[in-house]
């Protein structure tokens, strides 16, 4: 404990002054004049610039001082790019302060230049436009999800969220704390949130809907479902983000406008299957039907021969899958954290509501135009609302089309 | 105080509590630091550091001849009111002194409570400039050096290493856009240039499009101001081809940590970081383990453990443990005196009756009239090929100025 | 039965007797929806195999819910249904569906959401193969149903909509068959072809059971019927006997047809 | 263990200000969703819009503190006609996300950093409620048993129980009256009610109106007791705690709330009293949960514990259980 | 038929009223309290409702009928501001109401029923019953916080209500709540909350449906007093009998169109009424054929 010492503090030994290194890319520049005066213009010192580029002026006390670089004593061909030859900036007690005069090939002498300039509009478009298919489609998993729960037992299923963050989560810890693949751990984290989907169904809200618990009852304890299931997490897991062992930060490659991690085009490619697969079958399929036919009428769907609970069951299945599937996804994209899931929700539930609650289309149309409305509102709003641009398209859309996109009107009388 | 002796610590009986905090003879520390919320993860090394403390003070001997006392409360985030509850426990329990919050914006909803009931509030992380001009009746204190010298240092660093363009990744809130705001006046006034300062909703679900905007500004630099979620941010880099070699990457307290075999091998080879303090010594790190042996990450633990023996110090000094007396007592030992660096060497000087200055493991820790550390260390560092950080050297400055 | 005249059901011995080896039969129902709030009161009713049953009553007699009781769709207190001598108290709806009974509810009778052709491919639930046939005959007997079939059901008039609810039924082609108030809402053309289809299933073998307020046509057409009251069957008889019983008559038929 | 304290602790928050504050804003959603059906989850924007206009107008404009409660007042007002004409037309599960959104919309303005310059940013802003202390006619303590208020908190509690009459003696006048019965039956069908000639729109805007206002005086109360405005408080989960004071109370019950909250704040305070006692005591073992696992431990007991009155008692404490059994679909 | 010696003053006002009007579709009456121009409302291709003209006679009974789909339902959603048209306007007592919304629509005089029933489930049936007093002073925010201000009118109010729902035959349910109505007690409860409202002119959808015909009977003396009190009531049925029985004027819908309009015998003898609607057994007494025969046959095998 008391080894710790505040060791080699040389920037303080060294005592006040003013430094800096000129370099032409990688070149040292030398033979530069660089003038150094006080607040009122005073001169302090003038020093040239050494063969490594280096210079150095000490200066006697803290305090603010001028600092001028000599145009003239570039060298040919050499100049200084941020035109800026005169800095005014303040030196603080015990230490060096450091400045900075960025030297670049002039223009037009034909030497290139050794950098290009940032990319254009149109390639910040397209990214914005990727990510936001991409956003759109992880969106849209667990989307589709939420919206099958909501049209089969009429639940707003506020413990969603919990799902994706079950499916980061269950792969995280069977690739990094059990060491499988991370592809095995993906598809058992997706088998497995079909399983607590299911679970979750038979053991607590089947037995609820049995008891004839009402739907904003249900709604609400799903808050505290939520409760229960984000802080069990935050007490397994604990709090930090945490990344899998396999494919963290994959570098992209080159597609035109846009660089994109394979890893994330092989995500998106599985993720419009899966979508349209489980679409189509709601669509197509005389489960499919059923399910619906369960969403508007439970009691006429038991008269029919329908199982009421094994439909919604089987809805709770596929929803906890899809949603582990987006949470194995996000954790992929980015990271996996304890609040993932209830950080998205909030657009989820936007998604869901935009393409018209409870059909499978609309799930999936909410979701891109989620998607793309947060990123592409980061064009004229900044980064940190671009929520409020998705929630505003959100609001306007509702507002021309009370029903959500896909959504129908019911008949009146 | 007016307690017979028979009360025991423990349960002390409430007409014994009867007079205004403290003066039970008991020093009571109480923690308001984050367990649940947005910066959960800060939260273990925190309350390691106030642990491994009143161990180290326990073991020697105690405050006034008993035993020093922790109680722990959960300081949540601002989205959950938690840590009013939490201050309410605090106060009823006659906590002398509160160790925390974390965040700023979560001090800020408590000072006024602690103030106000005479208690003594010392923050481990606070870094707001906030605080050193809040009217807080000469209550609150930190370890924790404000931003203005880390943004200072910051700045500097990525001058020296002749970035020309910088681009700032700010995470939302005090203790983000503080930072970068002295950082980006350092980084100006040295001839830097910021071509792009994005600031991001931490809680936001995901951050390409914050990536988007550095790509197209094409920055030399990149400087990372934030927390946790700093991990989500990197692999969008790398992705974006901004890694760590084409861009030099910057980090800072809050986001600089050892990653370790989390990312790939080099991800973060190159890139720099500040740190207030000086480092958690690997004696410092290898004790916290025996009072929490799943801690994986030190932030801050220094400063707490330094908030909680200084306490300890200014109540020897003082010799009670009321909080408006020992309050007189904490600029005191921090400064001007004989240099110790242990609450038993501090302890036994004051026995001495010698006038001690404490220096902890966090730093010099000089208090100045705001309750502001006056002078700091920062520490800078790189990160080799194991995404692990190593010192490089320390710069100290006063803060103020 | 005899014909004599209608007897009352307090009778209860001789309605029991009566009851024997039917094929469904209900004995002793107390049913209600709310805690503490019997709405059937020791209610019997028995159908026997191929018989065509009619229940008359007030508004709010117990009608509905003694259907639903028989379907399963209301708590059950004491009591039992019994269907082949099997009891079926309590059992789940769809598991009385692959029994063989149907069942057309009163109110809330289609899938709103579904078109009219899926809601009628939902009558064929358990049994797909068997779509194609049901769906040409209901057609048939619902051109309507047949000419829209792509448009949802929710959007559907109140007449076409109980068109829809009887077509499911009929999809079924259950053994034993409930119905609700199978007629009301539909024009008299379209009334007329309803029982006058139920009858002819009826002759097929299947047992109707069959809530009426249009309670002459039904006598009309039933073999026997219940007059229900306040939860108890109140008096049982043929058709014809009820419809001419000048009690029943001024209690429930009321006599406007004939002024 | 120390259960005067942990008890003294529990019982203070069956009084205190912040118990008082969530109070309000369930009486303001109440009449929202237990009266009008109006499923609003976007109330702690009410009270974050009451709380900012009142912090702002003082803090930032430096005006003076009467006129900051009438534009927080006012806010709040605006914010139902705002929130109203594009989401009253909306089906209530419609409704329910829509207002969500526009609740994080206000909240994420109140955070931005484009806007700081007023709202203080992240860091919210302070010393606006120098000029209510100064009214302040405790100086000393209230301490009954093992209850003790400071003169700061009694002030607030002062001014907030009576707040708190106020509101219910309205919602209770308001909602034994035929317009409380109008607006009772637009919960139930709007077509319906429309149809007997009452203007279906226009009654759920004053619902919206009156609820909101009711709401925020908890946003004043909020603020105040805390001499503080953050954004991040005024989030969601504000919302659904307030969801759960109302169900827990009983939804539509005049006194519902007020209990509602009672409880909730009792057995939060409770839970966390109790249970990091329970671990330095040795009570639980620390392999089961160490300290700083203690707030997780906590949120875990109080999500089950909603869990479980919801399903064991879904009519609150006052619901009538009929009411309840008719809602299913 | 309506017995010739006890004609009520009602009837004979309206059987003179009517008596010049051609039995044609769109035929002008002498006061019209509704007249439709042109009300067109289609549904993707299906055109729901296409009325040229038509016009309802004041103060008598007028029946609306029409096959299953024929478009009534929709007619009186928009004439009642609950849909809109594509096309088409409508005056209610001179005024012209297109576009009008429903509450105002309903505040002019003109009430209407649903075919599916809109019962206030967690209502109590009373306040079901209550909510249909107009113009009252309660209703306001303001004054409601002050009950001296509208206690008067509701203990009127609720007279009212309780005579009418002992004509229903629902007093003994008046404390229970909507939602625990039966099928035909949520019809009744629609009808008589709709004549609460005191309007000049009801619109019934189908009101006797699923109720029973003793109550029916004792229920179409109570519209008759209705007439006899001045108010205009226009209904849908597919009750001929009922239909027979009271109204004075009959309109017949079918696909979207008026194909006829007259005095109930002249109408229920159109053979493009019987064609299109009623069908060959048009007359609701007489047996259907089949059925007796299905019937005699049945009876005959279980009495042997
Ligand atoms: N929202 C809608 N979308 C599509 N078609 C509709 C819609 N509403 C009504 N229709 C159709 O318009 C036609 C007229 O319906 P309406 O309900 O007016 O009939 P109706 O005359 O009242 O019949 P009923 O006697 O069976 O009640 C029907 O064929 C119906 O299917
Ligand atoms: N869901 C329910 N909850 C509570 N009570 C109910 C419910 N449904 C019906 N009831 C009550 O049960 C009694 C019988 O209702 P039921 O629907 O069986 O009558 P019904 O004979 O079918 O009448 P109708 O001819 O009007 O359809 C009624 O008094 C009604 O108030
Ligand atoms: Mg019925
Ligand atoms: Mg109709």
């Amino acid at each position: 404990m008391t080894s710790l010492g505040l060791g080699a503090t040389s920037a303080l030994a060294d005592g006040e002054s003013l430094q800096g290194t000129l370099v032409n890319g990688s070149q040292p520049v030398a033979g530069v004049v660089i003038k150094v005066s006080d607040e009122s213009g005073g001169p302090i010192g003038q020093v040239t610039s050494g063969a490594d580029g280096k210079w150095s002026v000490p200066v006697k006390s803290a305090g603010t001082y001028k600092v001028d670089l000599d145009t003239t004593t570039l060298p040919q061909g050499v100049t200084l790019t941020n035109n800026r030859p005169s800095l005014t900036l303040t030196v603080f007690e015990g230490a060096a302060r450091n400045v900075l005069f960025p030297l670049g090939a002039a223009a037009g002498t034909g030497e290139k230049k050794p950098q290009v300039a940032g990319t254009s509009t149109f390639d910040r478009v397209s990214g914005l436009v990727y990510t936001g298919i991409h956003l759109g489609l992880i969106i849209a998993l667990a989307a589709l999800g939420l919206s099958l729960i909501f049209g089969t037992m009429g639940l707003t299923n506020f413990a969603h969220g919990e799902l994706v963050t079950f499916g980061a989560l269950g792969c995280f810890l069977l690739n990094v704390t059990i060491g499988l693949p991370l592809v095995v751990s993906a598809i058992l984290a997706v088998v497995l949130g079909g399983a607590v989907g299911w679970f979750q169904d038979k053991i607590f809200w089947g037995w609820l809907r049995n008891r004839r618990t009402g739907l904003i009852g249900m709604m609400i304890i799903s808050i505290g479902v939520a409760l229960v299931f984000r802080y069990l997490y935050l007490y397994l897991f604990s709090g930090d983000t945490r990344q899998y062992a396999e494919y963290v930060a994959q570098p992209g490659i080159d597609l035109g406008p846009i660089a994109v991690a394979p890893k994330n085009l092989v995500m998106d490619v599985v993720a419009i299957v899966v979508l349209i697969l489980v679409s189509l079958a709601l669509t197509m399929t005389r489960l499919g039907k059923a399910t619906r036919a369960v969403s508007t009428n439970p009691s006429l769907a038991a008269a029919s021969g329908i199982s009421v609970d094994a439909i919604i069951r089987l809805v709770w299945t596929i929803g906890g899958a899809l949603a582990a599937l987006s949470g194995v996804m996000l954790g992929l994209f980015q990271g996996v954290n304890y609040q993932m899931g209830f950080q998205i929700l909030l657009l989820v539930f936007a998604a869901v509501t935009l393409g018209g609650l409870g059909t499978a289309f609309g799930a999936l149309v909410g979701s891109l135009v989620i998607g793309l409305a947060t990123q592409l509102s980061t064009l004229w709003i900044p980064t940190e609302l671009k929520n409020v641009g998705a929630l505003v398209v959100l609001i306007v859309i509702i507002l021309f089309r009370p029903q959500g996109i896909l959504g129908r009107r019911e008949r009146i009388g | 105080a007016c307690s017979n002796d028979s009360d025991e610590p423990a349960t002390g009986s409430s007409s014994g509590a009867a007079t205004a905090a403290g003066g039970d003879g008991v020093l009571k520390i109480g923690t308001l630091l984050p367990q649940t919320g947005s910066l959960a993860f800060l939260g273990p090394p925190e309350f390691a550091g106030v642990k491994l403390a009143v161990k180290d003070i326990n073991a020697a001997g105690g405050v006034l001849g008993k035993d020093v006392v922790e109680s722990d409360t959960d300081s949540g985030d601002t989205s959950t009111d938690i840590a009013s509850q939490s201050v309410n426990k605090l106060l009823a329990e006659k906590a002398d002194v509160i160790i925390g919050a974390a965040s700023s914006s979560v001090s800020l909803t408590v000072i006024d409570k602690i103030t106000g009931a005479g208690v003594v509030q010392i923050s481990p992380a606070n870094t707001s400039d906030q605080f050193t001009t809040y009217n807080d009746k000469g209550l609150y204190y930190r370890t924790a050096p404000p931003d203005v010298l880390q943004g200072r240092v910051l700045g500097d660093l990525v001058v020296a290493d002749g970035n020309a363009t910088v681009g700032l990744l700010v995470m939302q809130d005090a203790y983000g856009t503080g930072l970068a705001k002295s950082a980006r006046a350092a980084i100006e006034s040295g001839g830097g240039q910021v071509v792009a300062e994005e600031v991001y909703d931490p809680k936001a679900a995901e951050f390409s499009s914050e990536v988007g905007k550095i790509k197209a500004a094409n920055p030399q630099a990149i400087v990372m101001i934030g927390f946790d979620e700093t991990k989500k941010i990197v692999p969008k880099l790398v992705e974006e081809g901004l890694t760590s070699k084409a861009k030099k990457w910057y980090f800072v307290d809050g986001n600089l940590s050892n990653y370790g075999s989390e990312f790939p091998k080099g991800t973060f080879q190159g890139a720099k970081g500040t740190l207030p303090g000086a480092a958690a010594t690997d004696d410092f790190k290898k004790q916290l383990l025996t009072v929490d042996p799943a801690l994986k990450d030190y932030s801050y633990s220094a400063e707490s453990y330094d908030a909680t023996v200084l306490t300890a110090l200014a109540a020897v000094a003082a010799k009670s443990d009321a909080p408006a007396d020992f309050n007189k007592q904490l600029a005191a030992v921090s400064k001007g005196g004989e240099k110790c660096k242990t609450f038993k060497d501090c302890k036994a000087l004051l026995d001495a009756g010698k006038d001690i200055d404490y220096d902890g493991v966090s730093g010099p820790i000089e208090w100045n009239d705001a309750g502001d550390p006056s002078e700091a260390s920062i520490g800078i560092y790189q990160y080799g090929a194991d995404n692990k950080y190593t010192n490089l050297t320390y710069q100290s400055g006063k803060i103020s100025g | 039965m005899s014909d004599e005249s209608s007897n009352l059901i307090g009778d209860r011995s001789e309605h029991l007797a009566a009851a024997e080896g039917a094929l469904v039969r209900a004995d002793d129902l107390i049913a209600g929806y709310l805690p503490g709030v019997n709405i059937l009161n020791n209610c019997d009713l028995y159908a026997k195999d191929g018989e065509l049953v009619g229940i008359i009553g007030p508004n709010g007699a117990g009608k509905s819910t003694l259907l639903k009781a028989l379907f399963g769709l209301v708590n059950i207190r004491s009591g039992d249904v019994v269907l082949r001598g099997e009891k079926i108290t309590n059992l789940k709806a769809n598991k009385l569906v692959a029994k063989g009974i149907g069942f057309v509810p009163q109110t809330n009778n289609v899938f709103g959401n579904l078109t009219i052709e899926e809601n009628l491919e939902m009558g064929t639930f358990l049994r797909p193969k068997r779509f194609k046939e049901r769906f040409e005959f209901v057609s048939g007997l619902f051109p309507a149903l047949g000419q829209r079939r792509k448009q949802r059901a929710g959007s559907l008039s109140g007449g076409e909509r109980q068109m829809v609810a009887m077509g499911r039924a009929l999809m079924m082609e259950p053994s034993v068959l409930l119905l609700d108030e199978p007629s009301a809402g539909l024009s008299p053309a379209m009334q007329d072809e309803v029982f006058f289809r139920t009858k002819q299933i009826n002759q097929t073998g299947v047992t109707v059971i069959m809530v009426e307020q249009n309670a002459r046509r039904c006598l009309q057409i039933c073999d026997r019927g219940y007059v229900l009251d306040q939860g108890r069957n109140a008096y049982t008889a043929s058709g014809r006997d009820l419809m001419h019983d000048p009690k029943v008559i001024e209690l429930y038929l009321g006599t406007l047809a004939r002024a | 263990m120390n259960w005067d304290i942990i008890f003294g602790v529990s019982l203070e928050s069956l009084f205190n200000t912040t118990m008082i504050a969530y109070a309000l804003a369930a009486i303001g959603l109440n009449v929202h969703f237990g009266y009008t059906g109006l499923l609003n989850f976007g109330q702690s924007a009410f009270l974050g819009v009451a709380a900012y206009g009142l912090a702002m107008t003082v803090a930032t404009f430096g005006a003076p503190f009467w006129l900051g409660i009438v534009i927080g007042l006012a806010g709040a007002v605006v914010l139902a006609l705002l929130l109203g004409i594009p989401t009253l037309r909306l089906r209530a599960d419609y409704l329910a996300i829509v207002t969500i959104a526009a609740a994080e919309i206000v909240r994420l303005l109140f955070r931005s950093v484009s806007l700081s310059e007023w709202t203080g940013g992240s860091d919210g802003l302070q010393s606006f409620s120098d000029d209510f202390y100064k009214l302040n006619p405790y100086s000393s303590p209230l301490k009954i048993g093992i209850v003790d208020f400071d003169p700061r908190e009694l002030w607030v509690m002062t001014i907030g129980w009576a707040l708190i009459g106020i509101s219910l003696l309205i919602v209770f006048l308001a909602m034994r009256s035929p317009w409380g019965r109008v607006i009772k039956a637009i919960r139930e069908d709007e077509d319906a009610v429309r149809s007997l000639g009452k203007n279906v729109v226009s009654y759920k805007m004053q619902s919206l109106i009156l609820g909101g206002v009711l709401g925020s005086l908890g946003g004043f109360i909020f603020a105040l007791s805390r001499a503080a405005v953050q954004p991040d408080t005024y989030g969601t989960e504000f919302t659904f705690y307030m969801y759960t004071i109302v169900i827990l109370g009983g939804a539509a019950r005049v006194f519902g709330p007020v209990v509602g909250s009672m409880i909730f704040w009792f057995l939060l305070a409770f839970i966390n009293a109790v249970l990091p006692a329970a671990i330095t005591q040795g009570y639980i073992p620390t392999w089961l949960m160490t300290p700083t696992q203690a707030g997780a431990v906590g949120y875990i007991l109080v999500g089950a514990g909603l869990v479980l009155l919801l399903i064991y008692r879904p009519q609150g404490i006052f619901g009538d259980r009929k009411e309840v059994m008719l809602d299913g679909r | 038929m309506a017995d010739e010696t006890t004609v009520a003053p009602g009837v004979a006002r309206m059987r003179e009223a009517l008596k010049d009007v051609p039995h044609e579709p769109g035929a002008p009456k002498p006061d019209p309290i509704l007249v439709a121009d042109k009300v067109v409302r289609r549904f993707g291709g299906l055109t729901a409702v296409s009325v040229d003209h038509v016009e309802i006679p004041r103060g008598g009974i007028t029946a609306l009928i029409g096959p299953n789909g024929a478009g009534k339902t929709t007619f009186f959603n928009l004439l009642t501001g609950f849909d809109k048209p594509d096309e088409g306007d409508w005056t209610f007592n001179g005024k012209p109401l297109a576009g009008v919304p429903a509450h105002k629509v309903a505040n002019q005089g003109m009430v209407r029923t649903f075919q599916l029933t809109k019962a206030l489930s967690r209502l109590k049936v009373i306040d079901n019953m209550r909510l249909g007093g107009t113009g009252q002073r309660g209703e306001k925010f303001w004054q409601s916080l002050i009950p001296a201000l509208w206690r008067g009118q509701e203990k009127e109010i609720t007279e009212r209500a309780d005579d009418l729902l002992a004509r229903f035959k629902l007093d003994a349910k008046r404390e229970d709540f909507a939602g625990s109505l039966s099928g035909g007690q949520r019809k009744l409860l629609e009808m008589a909350r709709a004549l609460m409202v005191q309007p000049d002119m009801v619109m019934l959808d189908e009101p006797m449906a699923g109720v029973n015909p003793a109550l029916t009977q004792s229920l179409l003396g109570h519209v008759k007093d209705l007439r006899e009190d001045g108010m205009t009531v226009l209904f849908v049925e597919h009750d001929m009998d009922m239909v027979r029985d009271i109204s004075d004027w009959v309109i017949v819908m079918a696909q979207g169109k008026v194909i006829a309009e007259g005095t109930p015998d002249t109408v229920m003898a159109d053979p493009r009424v019987i064609d299109a609607y009623l069908g060959a057994h048009h007359d609701g007494t007489e047996h259907d054929p089949d059925v007796v025969a299905a019937l005699e046959a049945e009876g005959e095998t279980a009495d042997e």
